[in-house]
């Protein structure tokens, strides 16, 4: 111990002359950082309620509750997170996985109440001081817990796609699966928009765990004809998910696709549920199209005995005759159609009710008809010159093209029409070495085909030309046709109408050509329904209609698929024969014996 | 722990323990804690003692129980990322850093260069704030509040930058598995800079008025003395064994992050009693401020912070088990992380140095010390109880 | 006769008056300054009073006998007593209080007394930090006795009288009069003794928070507790008038509110002194402070005695 | 508060002179504790109420336990950043003394126990803050076998502060709010703890099930 | 490892797994563990008892002692692992090569019922008090159920999953799965 052990002591003194630490108003003048994880804030109408952040919170202090002035529809669930402040730990991974980017923090961090139960709020539904805080934690660029970009699809190139009819699409190997399947949410959001509401949270889950068969499982239990739906499916579940709203959505189509191409139809049997024990009813199936087949299916499953007419060779439908084979292979509609012969339904093909077959008898001899015959009978132009020779429909060429013709479509092509039939049918011809051009009356945002749809008949070559109205078709020069065609503008219609396209006067242009393929959409035909039965059908602007069990007018007769539902997709037909199936099952074990 | 007098006028110790009847009723039995100023934390000694001499110490803990391990058994991997900073409450970086690092080992992923430095600048800064408290609480525990009024201040400064960089002050949550969570803000890096300045300058008032004053010798010379040889036996690690001479630094001898891109020295002493271990302790405070600014300047000025994830929802993790250790303020920290391949962590272990320090070395340690002593040397062993029971 | 032991009464009222109201105002400022030391700005200056008040207001309490009662009333006649027997200044009436020719030695005794009565009550409390508070109380107090006694006995010698008021009356004339500077040993030995006194740091150990909870009043609460805080500021004021009498020449002037003021500044410096050594320093042990106690002090002490005697 | 009183065990409390049976202790221990039940102590009325009110809102003793780890971020508020002093709180180091019981998060069951004894020791009228969603409705230890999920089943809470952990400001607005609330005459949680004392010792001894403690009393 | 292969002669230990390079785990047999535990502290250096626990594996029902050990001359661990069955689990202590184990033991007594006789303390608390459940940190017991029967959240909450909600909604009679 030394004299200087007593006196430096003392130099803490030299700190009294100093201004002192302390901060007089600590509540007002200090802010949280601007990075501060304080009380939640919620962008209400950028939420869409997937419960993402419930899932991930570890103290379950987020509830998804209803909140007024939010109703479900597609792609929101109408709930809203709900938090309890007697749980929340502030880590704000809630922030953090939010797919939507809704859910951030504000730095206030003062909450002070006498009733604990006050702590509970919906940040945005409920006002709160901080709701505008413009400071708080967000989460930091480069930084993600969520991967927004898909895994790429394997694809034939563009050049290499446009020579032959292989399937473009090559499908995920099982790395690239995991990994996209890794990337969902399992929020169940898409259940509601699929038309089949098809559990996709639990086969992803299904993939990711490496169960092929649990996954077909899943899969079958509400879609018969994976095989084709995870390749052309319309997939509505995409545009809707969760992960879209951060980036890509997840690729739910490749997904069931990717389940589909692991299992062998030989072992389909071992997995899937066999069909019940037949129960002596008898029903018939009209049109093995998705919808007849979906039905035929979950009938058999029950143990009806279906039988299904259909007036094609093979048995598909537009799956097979409507849809090119590159980008659906017809193994694939015969993988499908397969497995439900294998469980005891008897397809009739090329047997035509009405032709070969009178509707009565079927009507009289069956306990229940489900019919789902499409549209077949496509529009005409309604057009100068739509007689001549080198005009004809889109279904046409995709049809003599399944059927193994080669379609005489010449040199030069023009396709008017921008469903997804126009496009196939113009990336068909490009496979035969046409040049085509597509015509389409309005945007190409406008354009009914599926986005990818459009982007690959570009890559393929095919020149798109929008807002053109044909005006005549005449006899060529040197090429088979003239196709005269006029510039459109679209006109806005007013709120909630979509904008029309209205002929700009002396526009005219021409382009010549070999073929003009129409493709603007198709119409049913009854023709094969008498009219004492068809006297109890009711037709609205040509569809028939259906209550939810898909039930027509005649109690024994049920529908579904493009000729009773708008959205003229394979997955709505499906959705519609399994409904149509617990339709009739609920009619024949209830209603029969009166 | 004086070494045995030959002519001790007390009874030998076996197995750490006296030779006493404690239940004679001549000893007064008293309870410090958990409702005592003098403890830190949430923790209790019951005491016998005779006279102002201690006799007989038995560590109790468990008040701040609450069962992290099992919880973390029911929690996801990324669920698990904020539980585990609460472990230890006034430095809960470590917990931070070495769950993400074990759960990164056992998944295989590697995390960008820049991450590692980030992180390291916020383990010394951890361990700086730590020490600021610790400094206040062990002139406290002697009566001199003075210079805890003044420490924690500084701690709160670096309180400050703290919740500028991962926005929040206590729990950072901020290392989390992949990298970090957020980058520098813009001008954080000089604010951090202002305030070691500051931190410095007032520690040199510190060192002065604490370390060259009389009073304080007199009370923490000789209290508490730790010999090597005690080391290995009681698993004391950190400040506490480097004051005794033993130079032993995870950071230096198995570096982890990139502690081997720093330069410094192991700091030992000679004595490891209360103002040896203080001593040490300012001197490693003295060195995290010298490498906080060598990573400053060492470290890459860009990059990514964060390596992409599986999705962290049903992130799984290949079997496996691993230990991580790291050099925290009370010595070596370290967690013991078992993956069964679900998403679900089966075991996490958590190696508090305090575990020891507090329970075992405290009981031995506080036999025979005065009465008034006992908070002075729990202080001085540098214990915060939450990291013992968990 | 009964006249005169009314006004004496007054008189003495009004002291107590002044003086508790110093004393609390400056407890307040003390904390302030020391505060300011720490660096932050403390506590406002009247808060004794609330603090005061608050005690007296909480609604419950509990006894543990009747000595639990007794000690913090026998500190309260421990604080009082020593005030009321130091005249506080020099020549006043109002602010003679009971002074008589042996003042001192009662006064030495009252200082005792307080302890005593504390150790009593606290005693009965049962809890196990009072004794041991107690009991290092005890200790310290016969350690800083000793010194303090030994300058008492210096100045006593010095002037040849038990009287405070001759002690500050032979100081008059000028600083160079003081105790202090005619006898600086004793001086030395008795603020050394005073910062035991006082029982801040380094002296704290009593009721340090850190290692005992607050010591011998652990278990007193409510108006116990507002008791003791009155008398700590009572007892504080009393021992500080003791030692600017003893040693600083007292306060003294013919003008009652210029004295007044005399005193307020030269009890603020004996404080300030105690608190100036207090934020330096952590505190001692029990046998430390003793230690230290019956070694400088005690010889600064004795010297001055001896100094005296030669 | 009559939820879950259904289910709870029904322990006899007292005996018929209404003093407590200290249930849970064994017998040889059970002089040690005090067997008298906490009493109600009415108010006093008008301009005098209210000024002892003002008095102990300004004077707020802060019972030093760190329960949790809100002790934590009770330190920079004692010290020289935040200064509590400067709004007449301070800390104190015993039951006894203290008027103000901040329960700094989760309580473990362990914790818990030492809480009621402290909470019971301290005099009336004391006032409880609890901080964090622990003390609301478990927070983060939700699921833990050893922490309670809602404090004011044990003892009542005056004021509860949102954060995990509060900051200081924080905790120094709950203090601002409890004042307030002193000052309205609001503070009498001591009177309903001793009006309900069946239900909360009830509730605490369903938890407790070691109901040992040093032997001070009450 | 030529510790390992040294060992190997002279106990039943298998299993060696290099987790990095400075990190071994190997299996020992429950009669053996005690004395290479010795050895390795005696003869190899391995000094220092970094920690002692125990990890339950249910499944098989067994319990894996897992005692960490470190050499701080060649700063290497080995994590030592020992298989016991679940059932009245004993073990040797090791309370006599490091004081500091008694904690340890201490605590696995509390929280998986491992006895360690001769362990000082061993029946003491550790961090639990008056508990009567099985010990908790057994897999078996379910903290969750524990608390929600011991701890009465506070009621009043509900959650909707978004998939039912929007089912409920959206298409309330349509088709399910079946």
């Amino acid at each position: 111990m030394s004299l200087k052990d007593i006196i430096a002591p003392f130099s803490v003194w030299k700190r009294a002359l100093e201004k002192p630490y302390t901060n007089r108003k600590p509540i007002e003048t200090r802010p949280g950082a601007d990075r501060y994880r304080g009380f939640h804030q919620n962008a209400i109408d950028q939420c869409i309620g997937c419960g993402t952040c419930e899932e991930i919170c570890q103290n379950n202090a987020i509830d998804l509750v209803p909140l007024e002035g939010k109703t479900s529809s597609h792609g929101d669930s109408g709930l809203r997170p709900k938090i309890d402040y007697g749980r929340c730990c502030w880590c704000a991974l809630c922030v953090d996985i939010c797919p939507t980017g809704s859910l951030g923090m504000s730095n206030e961090y003062i909450w002070i109440t006498t009733d604990p139960e006050d702590f509970r709020f919906i940040p945005g539904g409920e006002s709160k001081p901080w709701d505008d805080r413009a400071e708080g934690y967000r989460r930091a660029e480069g930084y993600d817990l969520l991967e927004a970009e898909r895994v790429e699809m394997p694809m034939l190139s563009f050049e290499e796609s446009q020579k032959s009819f292989i399937e473009m699409v090559q499908g995920y190997s099982k790395e690239q699966a995991m990994e996209e399947a890794d990337r969902c949410v399992a929020c169940g959001i898409c259940i509601a928009t699929c038309p089949a509401h098809m559990d996709v949270p639990a086969y992803i889950e299904a993939i990711r765990n490496d169960d092929m068969g649990e996954g077909l499982k899943i899969v079958y239990n509400a879609n018969p004809l994976p095989a084709s739906c995870g390749r052309v499916c319309s997939h509505a579940c995409e545009y809707v998910c969760a992960m879209k709203h951060k980036g890509e959505a997840i690729s739910i189509r490749w997904l069931k696709r990717y389940i589909i191409d692991q299992i062998y139809l030989g072992d389909y049997k071992e997995i899937l549920k066999s069909a019940d024990e037949s129960n002596g009813k008898k029903i018939a199936v009209i049109g093995s199209g998705p919808g007849g087949l979906s039905a035929a299916y979950y009938l058999r499953l029950l143990g009806y005995e279906i039988t299904v007419f259909d007036a094609n060779e093979k048995a598909g439908g537009m799956l097979r005759y409507g849809i090119p084979e590159y980008r659906l292979p017809y193994e694939q509609v015969d993988k499908d159609v397969e497995y439900i012969r294998q469980l005891g339904v008897t397809i009739n093909q090329d047997l035509k009710i009405g032709v070969d077959r009178d509707f009565k008898s079927l009507y009289d001899e069956y306990d229940a008809i489900f019919f789902s015959t499409g549209l077949k009978d496509p529009y005409g132009l309604e057009i100068a010159g739509e007689d001549l020779p080198g005009v004809q429909s889109g279904l046409d060429i995709l049809d003599e093209v399944t059927k193994g013709k080669t379609p005489d479509i010449g040199k030069s092509v023009v396709v008017v029409g921008g469903g997804n039939v126009a496009m196939d049918a113009a990336r068909t011809s490009r496979r035969y070495g046409a040049e085509v051009t597509i015509l389409y009356r309005r945007r190409e945002v406008d354009m009914p085909a599926d986005e990818e749809e459009i982007h690959e008949s570009q890559g393929e070559g095919c020149k798109l030309v929008t807002q053109a109205i044909p005006l005549r078709v005449e006899k060529g020069d040197s090429t088979r046709l003239k196709l005269f065609f006029g510039m459109a503008e679209m006109v806005d219609q007013g709120e909630g109408q979509r904008p029309k396209p209205v002929l700009i006067e002396g526009s005219e242009e021409v382009i010549e050509c070999d073929s003009v393929i129409t493709a603007i959409g198709q119409e049913a035909d009854y023709s094969f329904i008498p009219e004492e039965i068809g006297k109890n059908l009711v037709f609205n602007r040509g569809m028939v209609q259906i209550n939810e069990f898909r039930q027509t007018g005649d109690s024994k007769i049920f529908a579904g698929g493009d000729i009773a539902n708008r959205k003229r997709d394979a997955i709505s037909a499906i959705a519609d024969g399994h409904s149509a199936a617990k339709g009739i099952d609920i009619y024949l074990t209830n209603f029969k014996e009166k | 722990m004086v070494k045995e007098k030959e002519n001790s006028k007390f009874p030998p110790l076996v197995d750490g323990k006296s030779q006493y009847d404690l239940t004679s009723g001549k000893y007064l039995r008293v309870w410090q804690g958990p409702q005592h100023p003098g403890i830190t934390g949430n923790m209790s000694l019951e005491l016998t003692i005779c006279g102002d001499e201690i006799i007989d110490c038995k560590t109790h803990v468990g008040y701040l129980h609450r069962g992290f391990e099992k919880l973390m058994e029911r929690r996801k991997y990324i669920q698990c990322f904020p539980v585990v900073c609460r472990i230890c409450v006034p430095e809960p970086d470590f917990n931070e850093y070495l769950f993400a690092a074990c759960t990164e080992e056992l998944a295989g992923i590697q995390i960008p260069e820049r991450a590692e430095w980030i992180r390291t600048l916020n383990l010394e800064m951890a361990r700086l704030t730590s020490f600021l408290m610790w400094i206040g609480g062990q002139a406290g525990s002697f009566g001199m509040g003075t210079i805890g009024q003044w420490t924690v201040t500084l701690r709160d400064y670096m309180l400050d930058l703290f919740e500028e960089l991962t926005g929040g002050r206590i729990y950072h949550m901020y290392m989390l598995p992949g990298g970090v969570r957020a980058d520098f803000p813009p001008g954080w890096i000089n604010k951090l800079l202002d305030t070691l300045k500051t931190v410095e300058k007032t520690l040199d008032d510190v060192e002065l008025a604490m370390m060259h004053n009389a009073v304080f010798k007199m009370r923490a010379k000789g209290l508490g003395i730790i010999t090597p040889d005690m080391v290995d036996k009681y698993g004391i690690t950190g400040p506490n064994a480097r004051a005794a001479g033993v130079a032993r630094d995870i950071r230096k001898d198995s570096p982890y992050l990139v502690y081997d891109k720093l330069d410094f020295e192991i700091v030992t002493g000679t004595k490891s009693d209360a103002y040896g271990r203080c001593e040490v302790r300012i001197k490693e405070m003295y060195q995290s401020i010298d490498l906080i600014r060598q990573i400053v300047e060492k470290m890459p000025k860009e990059g990514p912070f964060f390596t992409k994830l599986p999705n962290v929802l049903h992130w799984r993790i290949p079997a496996g088990h691993t230990y991580k250790r790291a050099e925290c303020t009370r010595g070596e920290y370290g967690f013991y992380v078992q993956s069964d391949g679900s998403d679900k962590p089966r075991r996490t272990y958590v190696r508090g140095p305090s575990y020891t320090h507090a329970v075992a070395l405290m009981e031995h340690l506080a036999i025979r010390t005065n009465i008034a002593d006992t908070a002075g040397l729990m202080v001085s062993l540098h214990t915060y109880p939450p990291e013992i029971e968990r | 006769m009964l006249t005169s032991i009314l006004t004496k009464a007054l008189y003495t009222l009004i002291s107590f008056f002044v003086i508790l109201n110093y004393s609390l105002l400056l407890l307040g400022t003390m904390a302030r300054v020391r505060a300011k030391v720490q660096g932050r700005i403390g506590q406002p200056v009247w808060q004794p009073y609330i603090d005061i008040i608050k005690n007296n207001a909480r609604r419950s309490g509990v006894t543990h006998g009747i000595m639990f009662y007794l000690g913090p009333v026998f500190r309260l006649a421990g604080g009082l007593g020593t005030y009321f027997f130091i005249p506080v200044i020099f020549g006043s009436k109002i602010f003679a209080n009971f002074s008589f020719s042996g003042d001192v030695l009662l006064v030495m005794y009252f200082i005792f007394f307080g302890q005593l009565g504390m150790a009593l009550g606290a005693g009965e409390s049962g809890h196990p930090y009072s004794p041991i508070g107690v009991a290092r109380g005890l200790a310290q107090m016969t350690a800083f006795e000793l010194p303090f006694s030994l300058a008492v006995i210096a100045v006593a010698a010095q002037y040849g009288s038990f009287s405070i008021t001759e002690i500050v009356a032979a100081q008059q004339g000028g600083w160079q009069n003081w105790v202090a500077f005619t006898n600086p040993f004793a001086m030395a030995a008795g603020m050394l003794a005073f910062l035991g006194m006082s029982m801040n740091n380094p002296f704290s150990i009593v009721i340090a928070p850190q290692e005992i909870p607050i010591g011998p009043p652990t278990e007193m609460h409510s108006s116990f507790l507002g008791m003791l805080q009155t008398n700590r500021a009572i007892f504080n004021g009393a021992k500080m008038v003791l030692f600017m009498n003893l040693f600083f020449g007292g306060a003294a002037h013919p003008n009652i509110f210029i004295a007044l003021g005399i005193m307020i500044m030269k009890t603020f410096l004996i404080y300030l002194y105690v608190v100036f050594v207090g934020v330096s320093f952590p505190r001692f042990r029990t046998e430390q402070s003793i230690r230290f106690f019956l070694g400088v002090p005690t010889l600064l002490g004795l010297i001055a005695v001896i100094q005296q005697m030669i | 508060m009559s939820d879950n009183m259904n289910d709870m065990d029904q322990i006899q409390l007292f005996n018929d002179q209404g003093r407590l049976l200290n249930a849970g202790l064994p017998d040889e221990e059970k002089a040690l504790f005090c067997d008298a039940a906490p009493q109600v102590d009415a108010p006093y009325r008008g301009i005098w109420e209210k000024f002892l009110n003002w008095a102990r809102s300004e004077s707020l003793w802060i019972l030093g336990f760190g329960t949790g780890c809100g002790a934590i971020e009770l330190r920079p508020l004692m010290t020289s950043r935040y200064d509590m002093y400067q709004y007449g709180v301070q800390p104190r180091p015993t039951p006894r003394q203290a008027g103000l019981f901040i329960i700094g998060g989760y309580a473990s069951v362990k914790t818990m126990k030492r809480i009621v004894r402290s909470y019971e020791q301290m005099q009336g009228p004391k006032f409880v803050l609890g901080l964090g969603s622990c003390t609301v409705n478990g927070g983060m230890y939700w699921d833990s076998y050893n922490t309670i999920n809602r404090l004011d089943h044990y003892i009542p809470v005056d004021v509860y502060i949102a954060g995990c952990m509060p900051r200081p400001e924080a905790l120094l607005a709950g203090i601002n709010e409890l004042k307030k609330l002193i000052k309205e005459g609001k503070g009498e949680n001591a009177n309903k703890y001793a009006e309900n004392f069946e239900w909360y010792k009830r509730n605490q001894k369903k938890i407790i099930k070691d109901w040992n403690m040093p032997d001070y009393n009450w | 490892m030529t510790e390992f292969n040294e060992l190997s002669r002279q106990f039943q230990i298998s299993d060696l797994k290099e987790q990095r390079a400075d990190l071994h785990f190997f299996h020992a047999s429950k009669e053996h563990a005690v004395a290479v535990l010795t050895s390795l502290k005696e003869k190899y250096g391995y000094t220092h008892l970094v920690f002692f626990t125990v990890v339950d594996h249910l499944e098989k029902n067994e319990f894996h002692l897992t005692y960490m050990l470190h050499n701080y001359e060649k700063h290497h661990d080995m994590g030592v692992v020992v298989k016991i069955a679940r059932e009245n689990v004993q073990m040797e202590s090791i309370h006599h090569l490091w004081p500091a184990a008694a904690t340890y033991q201490q605590e696995i007594r509390e929280m998986y019922g491992v006895e360690f006789p001769g362990s000082p303390g061993l029946y003491e608390n550790f961090a639990l008090e008056g508990w009567e459940d099985i010990p908790p940190m057994r897999r078996d017991f379910d903290t969750k159920e524990y608390s929600d029967k011991t701890y009465y959240p506070r009621p009043g909450r509900e959650s909707h999953d978004p998939r039912e909600y929007m089912k409920e909604n959206l298409y309330p009679g349509e088709a399910e799965t079946w």
